[in-house]
């Protein structure tokens, strides 16, 4: 295949022209609307097909496409100011464009059947196809400032998707919610873009990955006193990107709020791609990221947010809040893979991710439409009902809990074995590895959990139960979940049992992540000052026969006995994690289907709990049931017996005799030092805090323009360049 | 020879033109002054060899955007009346001792700023005026035509999205009971 | 230079380049500029007395014609058929008390009536009086005309601001609002004429006509001929004269912006007026009307040379002043309709005012730039005469 | 001989009196003067680093389109401040602090 | 010859420089035969004889703005136009007339989309606005 801007551009184009299009046939023609974003999206998914089943068969490792243009020149004299723009494509992209195109096209496809009922049918389709558009722009891009603006792009879509229903109270909250918090890392990534742009000269993927190759980078940046490695600071303000993006830690309290848009646009950006983008933005900065060295921190992040999502997900009664949560954790899996160096495998889970997580909203999508109804505890054996959609579900089930055969074992337990193997070497990843093997065993648990509320067991609600859709076969509603959880399965992804070569069971021919999709090393980072560019209109001339195959290497290029040793943490590595998953899979199921077949031991080993049944809500008042009512209550009356009988008898009399010394003292100084100086001064300080915050968020313009005026001054005259 | 003296009044009409409208505390003369130093510019394009721009500047700048400025002035209430529905006076809308040191103090950041960009850009490049000055109409009309293509139609939809949108902003509307 | 000054027209005669080697040689630096601006200055001096001259005839012939149209003497005191009116008129504006109002914006009320002027004379500089005669022919010239000639709307406006009186304040709104309504429709058949053309200059424009009616831009094709009634329709409206003379219209606003001024201040806008509609009758002329173009080519002389054995720059001398008569003459006319319809046509209603312009004259002119565009493309800028005449000929022929 | 400095001297005093009036005045319309300033001179400065490099017109591209948004910009921006007259008759900034009217 | 390239702005400065020695000439020869004698009355501004009542820099109708939006939209429209018009004939003797057809057409008809909109949304109607907002009482007028 002659790659030239014919046969990639459409990827980005047919799309983009579908989302012109549409925006003016919406609200004429619907039905012409929808067809054409579908079929825009169809045919970049060929498109992209194709480049893919090239890279995959007939390039070698290594092999990439990159062609450049010059988007506009004002270089005066010696002083180049040149802004290039073009597109880059290796592996990686390739399976990245198939992933997107893929999933998209199943979402279109789906959302035909889900959308159509909705008022706003075809408008729908005109974000999705901007929004599909801007994510293969950002995909094929080959430098960081188009892939800001594609960013912004998909943030822009994302904000008018989750407030696609503006009606609701919160949607639009939500849509705001979502837009500024991502925005706080957004101003950190354009920071980062600026950076790079100063000390590299452009930001082209492939020029930064040279120069941190050549020590660029090694500078020091001080201000102020205090010196800070120009790296460090380059790769924490990606970093914030993604941190923004994939709503990791700190700030990712926006995503749980997105499930206010339509579940389509959920399974599509809230799960499978933009969110992606984010991980997928760290991992094309990979060397970047190790030349600071903040893996170490990255992978702290990526395990606080895993484990920590996964225990809020644990109480949700709300089906897609779940599915939220789940989503905040597994992208804290990809941001622990990029932490410990699990570069392939943390890849390999944003795809598999993509697939089993959309899959799980597409079939979230089907059980609301389906009931009209999105909470759990109103749901319940709905199995008969929905049997397609239950089948789907539940593969994609097997997949995020990790159970063997499945993709998500696959790539998940990847990153836990290289965390593990980090675990052994430096002792600081060992709570890295701790909270990632906690979070799957509560990965498994709230998965099936959530399966088990919806589709086993009784009706909870007869009223919803009774009139729930009877879920015929498709092609437009379960057909794309039933095409989707095929893909769950783990052999499409990895021909090995964990992924690592020991237990190969269908030959390395399918291991092909492992050998297309390669770490950029720290050594070889040289190289890619000798790549290629090449002019936009061109056609590819280079003779393909003649480069390399990619062959498959079971050793990562260790030596045989360190291979050994990382095969063999990797199995540990792995029985855990089959160990957990199962774990938490039995935990679940005895708590929800084991109810089912002993009602009587339930309620009288948990009496708070058929109470809590009734009220439809679970977890807080079991807690409050067994915990406080079981537990606490007769300690209670013991502490309270001893208190009567023998400390009020004895103890408090005798101190009070003391106990009124002291109350004199100490109400001196609580009237003259708490409560004069501190109390007061607390308030006080409060509103020495209040007036200046106010003055910060005032409204008033020209101050605005004078902090940024200052806050301008501040960064240009510090910058050293 | 005349081009300096070209160049001359053009930056002594600017630069006037400019300090005035900081200067003076009327809002229509500021505008006046304004208009002035668009002609000034337009007297640095054309020594600048950019007749096209010049012309330019005039029709949008003196033709236009002037006219829209003097419009908008008459339309909230000209520079008559001296206090508004809440008491603020207008005149010291205009600015006051207080502004004017904030707006100093700023100018002053900006420029430390300013100087700071351009030494750096500058330095070791010293640039040697292009003293070929073709006209720049066909050349111009021809990179709008071929590379420039796309801005070119885009900004049409920009001036489209400025037109519905100023308007509907801008409409005379019924009046809300409440 | 490419011949695009009146310098350049003079510095080809010998004397020029006598004069400019001794002054060189005398101050001892290249006087060129010096020369060039001597030169300017005295043209552009006659220019202007000419201008005014005009402008003051015109006053004098909107009074003659409409007396005649009208069936009465008209002016006949002052000089022969009372031609000198104009001289007495503007001592009366010289000796007349300059009063301004108390409650007036002294500055502005002072700048706005200079603000018209050089509006109105900076647009003299383009004016394609004949090949050679021409001040500066800009590379922009046309497009650089919109832009002064819409500072009028400012003077305008700001002469009714300024004097703080309601009938000017309201004849400054519409006179401006009006002056910018109409500069569109004009602008866009300009532009539909540089697109038959293919350049913005003055001589570009004028040069890709001919000297015979047939060769001229009205008639070469129909988007065209519509073309010129819009402009000048619009011209009409932009100097506000009848019908579109309401900023001042004195049945409603006693007498528009410059109800306040007086003496020489309302002189001066009324000179600019008159000089403006001189310009817009010049533009019409140069764009549509074959401009300076006299027939077989007797603008540059060489027929003389040829016919007649005449010296080289007389004959060029002759051609030049052929030219010009031929667009001064050309422009009158125009001048002369511009006076007839006032005393014809009945004032619009402002609404009527803005219901033409936005909504008949501009998609017209639209329509006419993108006829013009495609018959451009469709008939490879032939124009309608040329595809008669081939037709007729290979008709012709065939038999 | 006049040279680049020149030019970007006048664009700096046309920079800064922008970001004065945008900071003095309290009258949105004197604000929009100040922005318009500010605007032209970015245009100036392209203009003139056409004329002093390589003398391809990108950057006579540049400022054509800055005129141009500025245009646009006024356009919007004076509506938008018609239209808060019409609401708040008042046209002091500080006016324009609050979020609901 | 070789003149100084700038000389043809020589003559637009020198015409401005004209303008204003004469209107500003005119006035001061004017100012030293003219006759000066003030007096309060004919100070005031014209009211059809009347008293001026208040100030005439009061707040005007909104349709004028809207006349100078439009205008200013078709000005830089305008602007934009020129140069690719002027090419125009060049483009098409080289057989790029075609492309350069559907650019200006593109171009227009989004601009004539434009007015269509505001033709539509009664934005060109001068007496239905004025109908409209002499009917009702103006929003600013109300206290809240």
């Amino acid at each position: 295949m002659d790659y030239t801007i014919t046969t990639v551009a459409p990827i980005v184009l047919l799309p983009f022209f579908a989302f012109v299009i549409n925006v003016f046939l919406a609200k004429r023609v619907p039905i012409a609307a929808v067809a054409l974003s579908t079929l825009a999206i169809f045919g970049s998914f060929i498109y992209a097909l194709r480049i893919f089943l090239d890279f995959q068969n007939v390039y070698a490792v290594g092999y990439h496409i990159h062609k450049v243009f010059t988007w506009f020149d004002l270089s005066a004299g010696e002083h180049l100011f040149k802004v290039n723009m073009g597109i880059y494509i290796d592996n990686m992209t390739a399976t990245m464009l198939l992933m997107v195109t893929a999933v998209a096209t199943l979402i279109h496809v789906f959302s035909t059947w889900y959308m159509h009922d909705d008022e706003r049918f075809a408008r729908f389709f005109v974000y999705m196809s901007l929004f599909t558009s801007a994510m293969l722009g950002l995909v094929l891009s080959d430098n960081l400032l188009s892939v800001f603006i594609f960013w912004e792009l998909m943030g822009f879509c994302s904000y008018s998707l989750i407030g696609f229903y503006y009606e609701k109270e919160g949607a639009g909250n939500a849509s705001m919610k979502a837009f500024m918090t991502t925005r706080v890392g957004d101003v950190f990534f354009l920071m980062g873009i600026l950076i790079i742009w100063i000390i590299v000269g452009n930001t082209t993927f492939v020029d930064i990955y040279a120069a941190i190759g050549a020590g660029k980078f090694g500078g020091v940046f001080t201000s102020f006193g205090i010196g800070l490695p120009i790296a460090t600071i380059a790769a924490l303000c990606i970093f914030a990107g993604t941190m923004g993006k994939s709503a990791q830690f700190p700030i990712h309290v926006w995503l749980p709020d997105a499930m206010f848009g339509p579940t389509p646009c959920s399974a599509l950006i809230h799960a499978a791609t933009m969110v992606a983008a984010g991980v997928y933005l760290s991992l094309r900065m990979y060397p970047l990221m190790e030349a600071g060295h903040i893996l170490t921190f990255i992978a702290y992040i990526g395990a606080i947010t895993a484990f920590g999502a996964a225990t809020i997900a644990l109480i949700q009664t709300d089906i897609k809040a779940v599915l939220a949560y789940s989503t905040i954790s597994q992208l804290g899996y990809m941001v622990i893979g990029i932490g410990v160096g699990s570069y392939n495998a943390s890849f390999m889970h944003l795809i598999t991710h993509a697939v089993f997580k959309a899959c799980l909203f597409l079939s979230a999508g089907s059980v609301i439409h389906s009931i009209h109804c999105q909470e759990m505890p109103q749901m319940g054996g709905l199995r008969k009902k929905l049997p397609y959609t239950f089948f789907a579900m539940l593969l994609c089930c097997f997949a995020i809990a990790g159970v063997p055969f499945f993709s998500g074992f696959v790539s998940k337990d990847r990153i836990l074995g290289d965390a593990l193997l980090m675990a052994m070497e430096n002792k600081a990843f060992i709570p890295v590895a701790l909270l990632g093997f906690g979070g799957a065993l509560l990965t498994a648990f709230y998965m099936f959990r959530m399966l088990f509320l919806t589709f086993f067991g009784e009706p909870r609600d007869h009223h919803i139960y009774d009139h729930a859709h009877e879920e015929h076969i498709g092609w437009n509603s379960n057909i794309p979940l039933l095409i989707l959880s095929v893909f769950t399965l783990g052999l499409f992804y990895s021909g090995s049992f964990t992924g690592q070569g020991e237990v190969n069971l269908f030959g390395s021919k399918y291991e092909w992540f492992q050998t297309l999709i390669h770490k950029p090393e720290a050594s070889h980072l040289e190289h890619f000052a000798h790549y290629e560019k090449e002019d936009f209109g061109t056609t590819d001339t280079r003779d393909k026969v003649e480069l390399p195959k990619a062959a498959y290497d079971a050793n990562h290029g260790l030596s045989e006995e360190a291979a050994h040793h990382v095969h063999f943490v990797h199995k540990i590595g792995a029985i855990l994690s089959i160990f957990i998953a199962f774990a938490g899979i039995f935990l679940a199921y005895s708590m929800y289907i084991t109810k089912k077949l002993d009602p009587n031991w339930w309620a009288t080993t948990f009496s708070g709990w058929r109470k809590a049944l009734q009220n439809k809500y679970y977890f807080d008042d079991l807690y409050i049931g067994k915990i406080i009512q079981k537990g606490l209550l007769p300690f209670n009356n013991l502490l309270a017996k001893f208190d009567s009988g023998i400390y009020d008898r004895y103890v408090v009399d005798g101190t009070a005799v003391l106990n009124r010394w002291a109350y004199n003292i100490s109400r001196w100084f609580d009237n003259n030092v708490v409560d004069s100086g501190m109390v007061d001064g607390t308030g006080a300080s409060v509103r020495l805090m209040n007036v200046v915050l106010r003055t910060i968020q005032s409204g008033k313009v020209q101050l605005y323009i004078i902090v940024l005026v200052v806050v301008l001054a501040s960064y240009v005259l510090t910058l050293r360049f | 020879m005349f081009s300096n003296t070209l160049f001359l009044l053009s930056a002594v009409l600017t630069v006037a033109g400019a300090l005035m409208v900081v200067y003076t505390k009327n809002l229509m003369h500021a505008c006046i002054y304004l208009l002035a130093s668009f002609f000034g510019i337009a007297g640095l394009y054309a020594c600048l060899g950019a007749d096209f721009l010049a012309a330019t500047q005039l029709v949008v700048y003196a033709g236009g955007v002037i006219i829209l400025m003097l419009f908008a002035i008459m339309l909230t209430g000209g520079t008559g009346n001296k206090v508004n529905r809440y008491g603020l006076e207008k005149i010291p809308a205009m600015g006051n001792k207080k502004t004017y040191f904030t707006a100093g103090f700023t100018a002053i950041v900006s420029a430390l700023i300013l100087v700071k960009i351009t030494m750096s850009a500058m330095s070791g490049n010293p640039a040697v005026a292009n003293l070929t000055n073709e006209p720049t109409v066909e050349r111009l009309g021809t990179i709008l035509a071929t590379d420039h293509i796309l801005a070119f139609e885009i900004s049409s939809v920009l001036l489209l999205g400025a037109l519905v949108g100023a308007a509907v902003i801008s409409r005379p509307r019924k009046e809300i009971h409440d | 230079m490419n011949n695009s000054t009146v310098v350049s027209y003079f510095s080809q005669s010998n004397e020029f380049i006598h004069v400019h080697a001794w002054l060189s040689k005398a101050l001892g630096f290249d006087a060129t500029s010096l020369m060039a601006f001597v030169i300017f200055a005295v043209i552009a001096l006659i220019i202007v007395g000419a201008m005014a001259t005009i402008g003051g005839l015109g006053t004098y012939a909107e009074r003659k014609i409409s007396a005649d149209l009208q069936a009465r003497m008209g002016p006949n005191r002052v000089g022969p058929f009372g031609l000198l009116q104009f001289l007495a008129d503007g001592v009366k504006m010289i000796m007349k008390e300059d009063i301004i109002t108390t409650n007036a914006d002294k500055f502005t009320f002072n700048l706005a009536p200079v603000l018209c002027m050089v509006g109105v004379f900076a647009t003299l500089a383009v004016v394609p009086y004949s090949s050679g005669f021409i001040l500066a022919d800009l590379n922009v010239g046309i497009f650089y005309l919109v832009g002064m000639a819409s500072l009028v709307g400012v003077g305008v406006f700001l002469g009714g601001y300024a004097s703080n009186s309601k009938w000017s304040m309201l004849g400054g709104m519409r006179g401006a609002s009006q002056i910018i309504s109409y500069e569109i429709p004009a602008t866009i058949s300009i532009i539909a004429i540089v697109l038959l053309a293919g350049g913005l200059s003055m001589k570009t424009l004028v040069g890709a006509q001919g000297g015979l009616p047939h060769e001229w831009f009205l008639f070469h094709n129909p988007f065209a001929f519509m073309a010129f009634f819009v402009y000048f329709i619009a011209g009409l409206a932009e100097t506000n004269r009848a019908p579109f003379d309401l900023p001042e219209a004195e049945s409603e606003l006693v007498s528009g912006y410059h109800t306040e001024y007086s003496g020489m201040k309302f002189g001066l806008f009324a000179l600019a007026e008159y000089i403006e509609i001189f310009v817009v009758c010049g533009v019409a002329v140069a764009l549509f009307l074959g401009g300076y173009k006299v027939p077989f080519d007797l603008g540059s002389g060489a027929m003389l040379v040829e016919k007649l054995g005449l010296d080289s720059m007389l004959s060029q001398n002759i051609g030049q002043l052929l030219e010009l008569g031929a667009f001064v003459s050309k422009t009158l006319v125009l001048y002369y309709v511009v006076i007839w319809v006032r005393w014809t046509l009945p004032r619009l209603r402002v609404d009527q005012l803005m219901t033409l312009c936005w909504k008949y004259l501009t998609p017209i002119a639209l329509f006419n730039l993108i006829g013009c565009a495609v018959w451009m493309y469709a008939f490879n800028g032939k124009s309608i005469f040329t595809l008669i005449f081939s037709a007729a000929a290979s008709g012709h022929g065939g038999h | 001989m006049i040279n680049l400095w020149a030019y970007l001297g006048i664009s700096f005093i046309l920079f800064i009196c922008g970001i004065m009036v945008m900071i003095a005045r309290k009258n949105i319309i004197a604000l929009l003067l100040g922005v318009e300033l500010i605007l032209n001179a970015a245009a100036l400065n392209f203009a003139a680093y056409t004329k002093f490099s390589n003398g391809n017109l990108d950057g006579h591209i540049m400022s054509l389109f800055i005129i141009i948004i500025a245009a646009a910009e006024s356009a919007v921006g004076l509506g938008i401040v018609i239209r808060f007259f019409q609401l708040r008759e008042s046209i002091h900034i500080d006016d324009a602090s609050t979020l609901q009217n | 010859m070789s003149t100084l390239h700038l000389d043809v702005y020589m003559p637009v400065v020198i015409l401005i420089a004209l303008a204003l020695l004469v209107a500003g000439g005119s006035l001061f020869l004017g100012s030293l035969i003219r006759p000066h004698n003030p007096n309060k009355l004919k100070e005031t501004a014209y009211e059809c004889g009347e008293e001026p009542v208040g100030t005439a820099w009061t707040n005007f109708n909104i349709r004028f703005y809207v006349i100078a939006l439009i205008f200013i939209i078709f000005d830089v429209e305008s602007a934009l136009m020129f140069p690719v018009a002027a090419v125009f004939k060049k483009f098409n003797e080289i057989g790029l007339g075609g492309t350069l057809l559907m650019s200006i057409l593109t171009f227009v008809s989004v601009l004539l989309a434009g007015i269509v909109y505001c033709w539509k949304k009664g934005d060109l109607d001068w007496v239905k606005s004025y109908t409209q907002s002499t009917s009702t009482t103006p929003t600013y007028g109300k206290k809240d």
